[in-house]
C-alpha cells in the first residue's frame, strides 16, 4: 500500500513538475527579451492546488472515508435505479414521456433552445450510431449528410415554396442518396482507410455548399426558410384546427420531440430486427460474416443509407429551426462532436447515446460561464471521461470483444 | 512553361510541409494505430515556441549577431519542448487506454487536440505572432521563376528526414524494436523489449519533427497562429493515407502528392475547389489500391 | 395654505422614494456577441473589449442615471450560426436590453432573427453584408458602413489610380465575397477590366499558386478581400516574395495592427479601405486610453472602435429615454448625431449609420490617411 | 535436495473479471522436459502467460532460481533466460526471417555468438536458411513454428516455456520439432512444455 502511494505520489510530483516545465516557456518568456516567473508560477500554483485537492478527495475516496457520505447517496441512487429496473418499461417510457412532454411548461427559453438542440443531436448520434456503433464503419464526415438534409429542405422551401413536413420524405430520398454515393466507394476500405475518405467526402460536400454559387448562395447561406407549421387546435370561433408556422420555441421543441421519438422507434426497431443483428456481425467479424452468407456489400451500403436519412431529416429540422443554413455549420468539427457523442455515451446503446449528446452540449453550455475557458475545459473532460469510462457511459449491452482486440 | 514551373516549386514546398507533418503522424499511427489528432498541435506548439524564443533572442541582439546559432538552439529547445508534451499527452491520455477500443484513444485524443490548442490561445493570445524576418527572406531568381531559400530549405530538410527515417527505422535496434512493437507487442515484449518505453520513444521523435516543421512553417509563411495545426494536421493525415499509412517512404510521397495536386488544381483550374481536388485524388487512389500508393503495413482492424 | 405645504411634502417624499427605488435596484445589463474562440477569436475580442471601454467610459462620466451597475455578458459565437442562436437565447435570458454584435454576418443574421422576437436592440460593429439591414428588423441597427459604400470607395480608388486591369481575391465568406462582387460590378461600370475574380477557402496559408496566377496575368491592381488580418499579411508576404508589383488595395477587416506586425516590410505601401477615423477627436482619445487601461495595448483593430461606439450609442441613448423601453431607445438613437470616436454618428431609418470610407496607405509600419473618395483628394501629411 | 528453476507457488490470475488459474503450484527442476497437459481451456496457456507477466498473477508467488519474478515486467525475462515460445507463433509478420531471429536475441549485446547463433539455427532448421529474406508472414505454418522455436533460442534460455508446438502441423514436422526440442533440452536448456490432450499422449511417455 505505501509503496504503491510512494510510486503514485512520485509520478504525480513529475506529473507537476512537467506541467511546469511545459506552462513556463509559454507564459515566462517575452518577447521584448526578458523573462519572468511570476505569472507562470501563478498560475502553475493554481492548478497545483487545485490538484492536491482532487487528489486528497480521491485518496480519501479510495480508503473509504467517504463511505458514510456516499453510501446513503449510493444507496438512494441505487434505490432509483432499482425501481426503474423493477418497473415495467412501458410505464418507465411514460415516465420519460411525460417529463419530456411538460418540459416545456416549467422551463426558459434558453432551456428550451438547450433542449432542442439536445433532440437534433440525438437524431443525428443515433443515425450515425448506425453506421459506427451497429456496422462499424468509421465515419468522420457524417455531418455532410446533416448538411444535404438541411440544404435540401432549404431548397424545396425556398424555391418551390414545399412545406417541412411535406419536404421530409424528399429530404430523405436525397439524404439516402447522399450515403449512397459516399458509401459505394468506401466499401473497399476499411479502418482508418475509411476514416480519411468519410473526411474527404464531408470537406467535399461543405466545399461545394460554400462554393456553388448558384444553387446554394455559397458563404451567405439561404435566409428566410420557413419553419415546420402545424394544425393547433384553436377555440376563438367554436373549435377549429388554426394553421400556424411553429416560430414560437416551445412548439418547435415539440416538433423536435418527434423527431427525436421517431428516430428513437426507428433505431431500436432495427437494431432488433434481423438486419441490425446482420449489422452487428458485420463489426464484429466481416470475413465470418460473409461466410454465414450476410450480403456485406448491399447491408453496409444500407448502413450508410439510413444513418444518412436520419442524419438528414434531423438536417432538415436544423433549417427549418434555424430558418438559415450556412456552410459553416457542417464543417469537420462537427462531425467529430457527433463522433464524441457516440463513443462518449457508449456505442451501439441507445440510452447511452441520448446521454452522451446531453453531456456534449451541456458541457460546453455549463462552461459558458468561463467564456474561453470553455474550450479547454471541454477539450480536458473529453479526454478525462474517456480514461474513466473507455466504453461509454452506458455500454451496449451486445458489444462483444474484437478479436484482434483481444490480447493487445 | 515557366508558370508550369513556379507552380510545381510551389507545390513542392507546400507538399514538403505536408510530409514533414505527415512523417510524425504516420511513425505514431504505425505503432499504435492511432490517429493523433493532437500531432497537429505539437506541430503548432513547435511553432509558438520557435517564436518565443527566436524573438526573446532576436529583443535581447543575439539574433543579430550570430542567427544560425540561435536558429538551430531554438530549434532544438522546441523539439525537447514538444517531446515533453508528446510524452506528456501520450502517459495522460493514450496509454491508460491501450487495451480500450480505438475509438476511445480517438476521442482521446481529439480531447487533447482541443485542449492544447485552446492552452496555446489562452497562453499566447489570439493574435498571430510574427517570427523575425531575417531568415525569411532571398531566394534565387531564373527569369521570372522565383525559388526562396526557404523553399530549398524546406525541401532539404524533408529529404534530409527522410533519408534519416529509413535508417533509423530499418537499421539501427531502436529501429527494430520500434517494427516489432508496431507488429505484435505481445510477442516483442516476450523477446525482450520494453514496448513502453518504444512508444514513447516513437511519440518523442514524432513530436521533434512536428516541432521542426512548425519552425520552417513559421518561418516561411512568417507568422504562427494557436489554430495552425488543425487543418494541416488533416492534410498530413490524409497525406499518410494517401502513401499507406505506416509507411515513412509513402508519407513523403502522399505529402509532396497532395501538395501538388493542391497547388496545380488552384493554378489550373480553379482555387476555391482545390482542397476537393485533393480529396478526390485521395479517394479515387484510394478506390483502386486501398491500402494507399505504397501499400503495406494494413493490419485488418476496423474501428 | 397648510394643507399645500402637506400636498408638497406628500408629493416629495413619493417623489424621493421611487427615485431611490429606482436607484437600487437595477443593474443595467446589455451583451455582447462576437467569435472569441475560433480563427476569428482575434477580433471577437476586440468587439467585447470595445465595449468594456465604452462601459467604463460611461461609468466615469458617472454611469446612468437609476441604474448602478452597467454589466456586460460576453457570449461566444464562434462565427457559428447555431452557437450565435444559443448566444442570443443566453443573452435573452440574462435579459439584457441590447446587444452589440455579432462579427460574422453569417452570425449576426439568425442572432438578430432570434433577438427580433424578443425586442431587443442589436447593433453590428462588424457585419457590413447589406442584408443585415434590409430584412426590415425593427431593432436592427449597424455602425460600421456597408459593403456597396466600402466598394464604391475602393473602385473610386483604383480608378483615381488609374488601374487598366484588377485581379481579385476573396476568401469566401459572406461578408469577403459580398465586398469582392460589389467591387467587381463597380470596376466593370467603371471599364476597368476584371482579368479574373477568383477565391481561396477560409483559413488557407498558402496562397503561391493563385499569386503566381495572378503574376502570369500581369494586372495594374489587386483587390484583396479577405476577413482575417492574418490572412491578409500571410498574403502580402507571399505576394511581395513571388514578386508581384500590382497595387493592391484591400479593406476594413484587414487593417488591424497585426496586420502589419506580421507582413512587416511586405506591408509598406499597401492600401486598404476603411472608416474614417479622426485620430484627434476627444472621443477617440476617451477610447484609446480606456482601451490601453483595459487590454494592456494601444493597438486595436478597427472593430473595436465601432463596438466601443456601438455601446456608447446605446447607453446614451438609454440614459437619454432614462429607461429601458425599445420604442423610446430607438428613437433616441434615430435622433443622434454626435461625434463618436470612429466617425460622426446618425442612423438612418433602416438602421444603418453613414459609411465614411476612405483610402489608407501602410507607410512606416502604421495605418496613413492617404486619399479620400469623397473629394478626390490626397491627404496632407499632417495629419 | 535439488532446488527448482522455476516454482509456482499457489498462483492465481485471470483476464479481468474471469478467474482462470486458482491456487496452482508446480515445479519445474533444471534439465527437465515438464509438460502441461489438460483439455481445453484448462487454463494451460494461461499458465505460461502468468510466469512470463503478461497476465499478471493475482496472488501467489512465482520464483525463477529462488527470485520472484512475478512483480517483474514481462520484458526483463528474457534478458535472465526466460523465453516463451506462445502460443499461435506470433511471428512478425513483416520482419524477415533473419530480422525475426534477431529479434530473439534482442536484449544480448554479443553480436559475435549471436551470428554463431544464427547458423546453429539454420542448421537446425535448414529451411529457415533458404528464406531467411522473405517476410515471417510469408512462411507456412510449419516454418513458423520452427522460426519461432529459433526465435526463442535465440534468447540463450536457461527455461524455454513452448507452448504447443506441434498445434496444426503434419506429422513429420511434429516429429522434428520435438526432435530438436530434445536437442535443445540435451545442450541444458529446461523445457516446460504445454500440449492439448490428443498430442500428449504420444509424447508425455517419451519426455517423462
Amino acid at each position: 500500500m505505501i509503496q504503491e502511494f510512494k510510486s503514485k505520489g512520485k509520478n504525480y510530483l513529475i506529473g507537476l513538475i512537467w506541467f511546469f516545465l511545459l506552462l513556463w516557456p509559454l507564459l515566462g518568456i517575452h518577447s521584448d527579451g526578458t523573462l519572468s516567473f511570476a505569472k507562470a508560477f501563478y498560475v502553475w500554483f493554481y492548478i497545483f492546488c487545485a490538484s492536491i485537492i482532487v487528489v486528497t478527495v480521491y485518496i480519501i475516496h479510495k480508503k473509504g472515508l467517504t463511505l458514510p457520505l456516499v453510501k446513503p447517496l449510493a444507496s438512494a441512487t441505487n434505490k432509483i435505479y432499482g425501481y426503474a429496473a423493477s418497473m415495467p418499461k412501458p410505464v418507465l417510457f411514460i415516465i420519460i414521456g411525460v417529463i419530456a412532454f411538460l418540459f416545456p411548461f416549467f422551463t426558459e427559453r434558453y432551456a428550451q433552445d438547450t433542449a432542442i438542440n439536445v433532440l437534433i443531436y440525438i437524431c443525428l448520434g443515433l443515425g450515425l450510431n448506425i453506421v459506427v456503433g451497429m456496422a462499424g464503419l468509421l465515419d468522420l464526415g457524417y455531418i455532410a449528410f446533416y448538411g444535404v438534409g438541411a440544404y435540401t429542405y432549404a431548397l424545396l422551401n425556398t424555391l418551390y415554396g414545399l412545406s417541412f413536413w411535406l419536404s421530409l420524405p424528399i429530404v430523405a430520398i436525397f439524404a439516402g442518396i447522399a450515403g449512397c454515393i459516399v458509401g459505394y466507394p468506401t466499401l473497399r476500405m476499411r479502418g482508418d482507410y475509411l476514416a480519411i475518405v468519410t473526411l474527404g467526402f464531408g470537406e467535399i460536400i461543405r466545399i461545394i455548399f460554400n462554393n456553388w454559387m448558384q444553387l446554394t448562395n455559397g458563404p451567405n447561406g439561404i435566409l428566410g426558410i420557413k419553419p415546420p407549421a402545424a394544425l393547433i387546435p384553436s377555440f376563438a370561433n367554436g373549435f377549429s384546427f388554426e394553421y400556424l408556422y411553429l416560430k414560437k420555441l416551445h412548439y418547435l421543441y415539440y416538433a423536435a420531440l418527434l423527431l427525436a421519438v421517431f428516430t428513437i422507434i426507428v433505431v431500436s426497431r432495427l437494431s432488433a430486427s434481423r438486419i441490425g443483428r446482420a449489422w452487428e456481425a458485420i463489426r464484429e467479424d466481416e470475413t465470418v460474416a460473409e461466410m454465414t452468407g450476410i450480403n456485406t456489400f448491399s447491408l453496409k451500403l444500407l448502413a450508410y443509407a439510413t444513418g444518412a436519412v436520419l442524419g438528414g431529416i434531423a438536417g432538415a429540422f436544423f433549417a427549418a429551426r434555424m430558418r438559415f443554413v450556412s456552410p459553416e455549420s457542417f464543417t469537420f468539427i462537427e462531425s467529430a462532436m457527433v463522433l464524441s457523442m457516440v463513443v462518449l455515451g457508449g456505442m451501439g446503446s441507445i440510452p447511452g447515446i441520448i446521454l452522451g449528446v446531453i453531456a456534449l452540449i451541456a458541457l460546453p453550455e455549463v462552461f459558458r460561464e468561463f467564456e474561453l475557458y470553455r474550450m479547454l475545459a471541454f477539450g480536458a473532460s473529453m479526454t478525462l471521461m474517456m480514461l474513466f469510462r473507455p466504453k461509454g457511459l452506458i455500454p451496449s449491452k451486445r458489444m462483444g470483444v474484437r478479436s484482434e482486440e483481444k490480447e493487445e | 512553361m515557366e508558370y508550369f514551373i513556379q507552380q510545381l516549386i510551389n507545390g513542392l514546398t507546400l507538399g514538403g510541409i505536408y510530409a514533414l507533418i505527415a512523417l510524425g503522424y504516420t511513425m505514431v499511427y504505425g505503432i499504435i494505430q492511432l490517429i493523433n489528432f493532437a500531432h497537429g498541435e505539437f506541430f503548432a506548439a513547435g511553432g509558438y515556441m520557435g517564436v518565443i524564443l527566436l524573438s526573446f533572442l532576436s529583443a535581447n541582439g543575439y539574433l543579430a549577431t550570430n542567427p544560425w546559432l540561435c536558429l538551430s538552439g531554438s530549434i532544438i529547445l522546441a523539439m525537447i519542448y514538444c517531446s515533453l508534451l508528446a510524452t506528456g499527452v501520450e502517459k495522460i491520455a493514450y496509454k491508460p487506454l491501450r487495451k480500450s477500443s480505438r475509438l476511445s484513444v480517438l476521442l482521446s485524443a481529439l480531447g487533447m487536440s482541443i485542449f492544447i490548442q485552446n492552452g496555446l490561445m489562452l497562453t499566447q493570445g489570439v493574435y498571430d505572432k510574427p517570427y523575425p524576418s531575417i531568415f525569411s527572406g532571398g531566394g534565387f531568381d531564373f527569369g521570372n521563376i522565383k525559388i526562396s531559400y526557404m523553399q530549398i530549405v524546406i525541401l532539404l530538410i524533408t529529404i534530409l528526414l527522410l533519408v534519416f527515417l529509413n535508417i533509423l527505422v530499418f537499421k539501427t535496434r531502436i529501429g527494430k524494436a520500434m517494427r516489432a512493437t508496431a507488429q505484435d507487442k505481445t510477442m516483442s515484449s516476450l523477446v525482450g523489449i520494453k514496448s513502453d518505453r518504444v512508444i514513447s520513444i516513437t511519440f518523442i521523435i514524432g513530436a521533434s519533427l512536428a516541432a521542426a516543421a512548425g519552425i520552417m512553417v513559421g518561418m516561411y509563411y512568417g507568422s504562427v497562429g494557436y489554430n495552425m495545426g488543425f487543418v494541416p494536421g488533416i492534410k498530413a493525415f490524409a497525406a499518410a493515407v494517401l502513401g499507406g499509412i505506416g509507411n515513412i517512404t509513402g508519407a513523403m510521397i502522399g505529402g509532396l502528392l497532395i501538395g501538388i495536386i493542391e497547388i496545380f488544381g488552384a493554378g489550373y483550374i480553379s482555387s476555391e475547389y482545390k482542397d476537393v481536388f485533393a480529396f478526390i485524388i485521395l479517394i479515387g487512389v484510394l478506390y483502386f489500391m486501398p491500402t494507399g500508393i505504397m501499400g503495406e503495413n494494413v493490419d485488418d482492424t476496423r474501428v | 395654505m397648510k394643507f399645500k405645504k402637506l400636498k408638497l411634502f406628500v408629493l416629495t417624499i413619493i417623489t424621493a422614494i421611487f427615485i431611490s427605488a429606482g436607484a437600487f435596484a437595477e443593474t443595467l445589463k446589455i451583451g455582447s456577441m462576437g467569435p472569441l474562440t475560433g480563427p476569428y477569436a482575434a477580433d471577437g475580442n476586440d468587439i467585447a473589449n470595445g465595449v468594456r471601454s465604452a462601459i467604463a467610459v460611461i461609468e466615469d462620466e458617472g454611469g446612468i442615471e437609476g441604474f448602478d451597475k452597467i454589466e456586460l455578458f460576453a457570449e461566444d459565437t464562434a462565427c457559428d450560426p447555431r452557437q450565435a442562436v444559443a448566444a442570443a437565447n443566453k443573452l435573452i435570458n440574462s435579459e439584457v436590453i441590447g446587444v452589440i454584435g455579432a462579427y460574422c454576418s453569417s452570425a449576426t443574421i439568425p442572432a438578430s432573427e432570434v433577438l427580433a422576437e424578443e425586442d431587443i436592440i442589436m447593433i453590428t460593429p462588424a457585419s457590413t453584408n447589406e442584408k443585415v439591414t434590409e430584412r426590415e428588423l425593427k431593432y436592427m441597427f449597424r455602425m460600421c458602413g456597408r459593403d456597396d459604400d466600402q466598394s464604391k470607395a475602393a473602385v473610386s480608388f483604383l480608378k483615381y489610380k488609374k488601374a487598366k486591369t484588377v485581379f481579385i481575391i476573396d476568401d469566401k465568406t459572406t461578408y469577403s465575397q459580398g465586398l469582392a462582387e460589389n467591387v467587381a460590378k463597380g470596376c466593370e461600370a467603371a471599364g476597368i477590366k476584371v482579368i479574373l475574380h477568383d477565391h481561396v477557402n477560409q483559413g488557407d496559408k498558402d496562397f503561391s499558386a493563385v499569386l503566381t496566377k495572378l503574376k502570369s496575368k500581369a494586372p495594374d491592381a489587386l483587390y484583396m478581400s479577405l476577413q482575417n488580418s492574418a490572412t491578409g499579411s500571410l498574403m502580402a508576404i507571399q505576394a511581395k516574395r513571388i514578386g508581384i508589383e500590382a497595387t493592391i488595395l484591400s479593406q476594413d477587416a484587414v487593417y488591424h495592427p497585426q496586420f502589419i506586425d506580421i507582413a512587416k516590410d511586405a506591408a509598406e505601401g499597401i492600401y486598404l479601405t476603411c472608416g474614417f477615423m479622426d485620430k484627434g477627436t476627444e472621443s477617440y482619445k476617451n477610447f484609446i486610453a480606456k482601451f490601453q487601461k483595459i487590454t494592456g495595448t494601444d493597438k486595436s483593430g478597427a472593430y473595436s472602435v465601432y463596438a466601443y461606439d456601438s455601446a456608447i450609442t446605446l447607453l446614451k441613448a438609454i440614459k437619454k429615454t432614462g429607461g429601458t423601453d425599445p420604442a423610446k431607445i430607438k428613437e433616441a438613437m434615430l435622433k443622434m448625431n454626435y461625434q463618436g470616436a470612429s466617425k460622426n454618428i446618425s442612423f438612418k431609418e433602416n438602421g444603418d449609420s453613414s459609411s465614411s470610407y476612405i483610402i489608407f496607405k501602410v507607410e512606416n509600419k502604421n495605418f496613413k490617411n492617404h486619399w479620400n473618395p469623397e473629394t478626390g483628394e490626397l491627404f496632407s501629411e499632417t495629419k | 535436495m535439488k532446488k527448482p528453476i522455476l516454482e509456482l507457488k499457489n498462483v492465481t490470475s485471470g483476464y479481468n473479471e474471469i478467474q482462470v488459474l486458482k491456487d496452482i503450484s508446480i515445479e519445474v527442476f533444471e534439465g527437465e522436459i515438464v509438460t502441461l497437459i489438460g483439455g481445453n481451456g484448462a487454463g494451460k496457456t494461461t499458465t505460461l502467460m502468468t510466469i512470463s507477466n503478461i497476465v499478471p498473477a493475482t496472488s501467489g508467488e512465482i520464483l525463477y532460481y529462488g527470485k520472484p519474478i512475478h512483480k517483474k515486467p514481462a520484458d526483463v525475462l528474457p534478458g535472465i533466460g526466460l523465453c516463451q515460445v506462445p502460443e499461435g507463433r506470433r511471428i512478425f509478420p513483416r520482419l524477415s526471417v533473419e530480422n525475426n531471429l534477431e529479434m530473439g536475441a534482442f536484449l544480448r549485446k554479443d553480436h559475435k555468438k549471436i551470428a554463431e547463433d544464427i547458423e546453429y539455427i539454420y542448421q537446425l532448421f535448414p529451411i529457415l536458411k533458404e528464406r531467411k529474406k522473405q517476410p515471417g508472414g510469408a512462411l507456412s505454418g510449419g516454418e513458423q513454428q520452427m522460426l519461432a522455436i529459433g526465435r526463442a533460442i535465440m534468447g540463450r534460455p536457461k527455461l524455454l516455456l513452448l507452448d504447443e508446438p506441434s498445434l496444426g502441423l503434419a506429422p513429420l514436422i511434429t516429429l522434428k520439432i520435438f526432435e530438436i526440442i530434445e536437442e535443445i533440452n540435451k545442450k541444458g536448456t529446461t523445457v516446460l512444455l504445454r500440449l492439448c490432450n490428443g498430442n500428449g499422449k504420444n509424447y508425455r511417455q517419451r519426455y517423462r
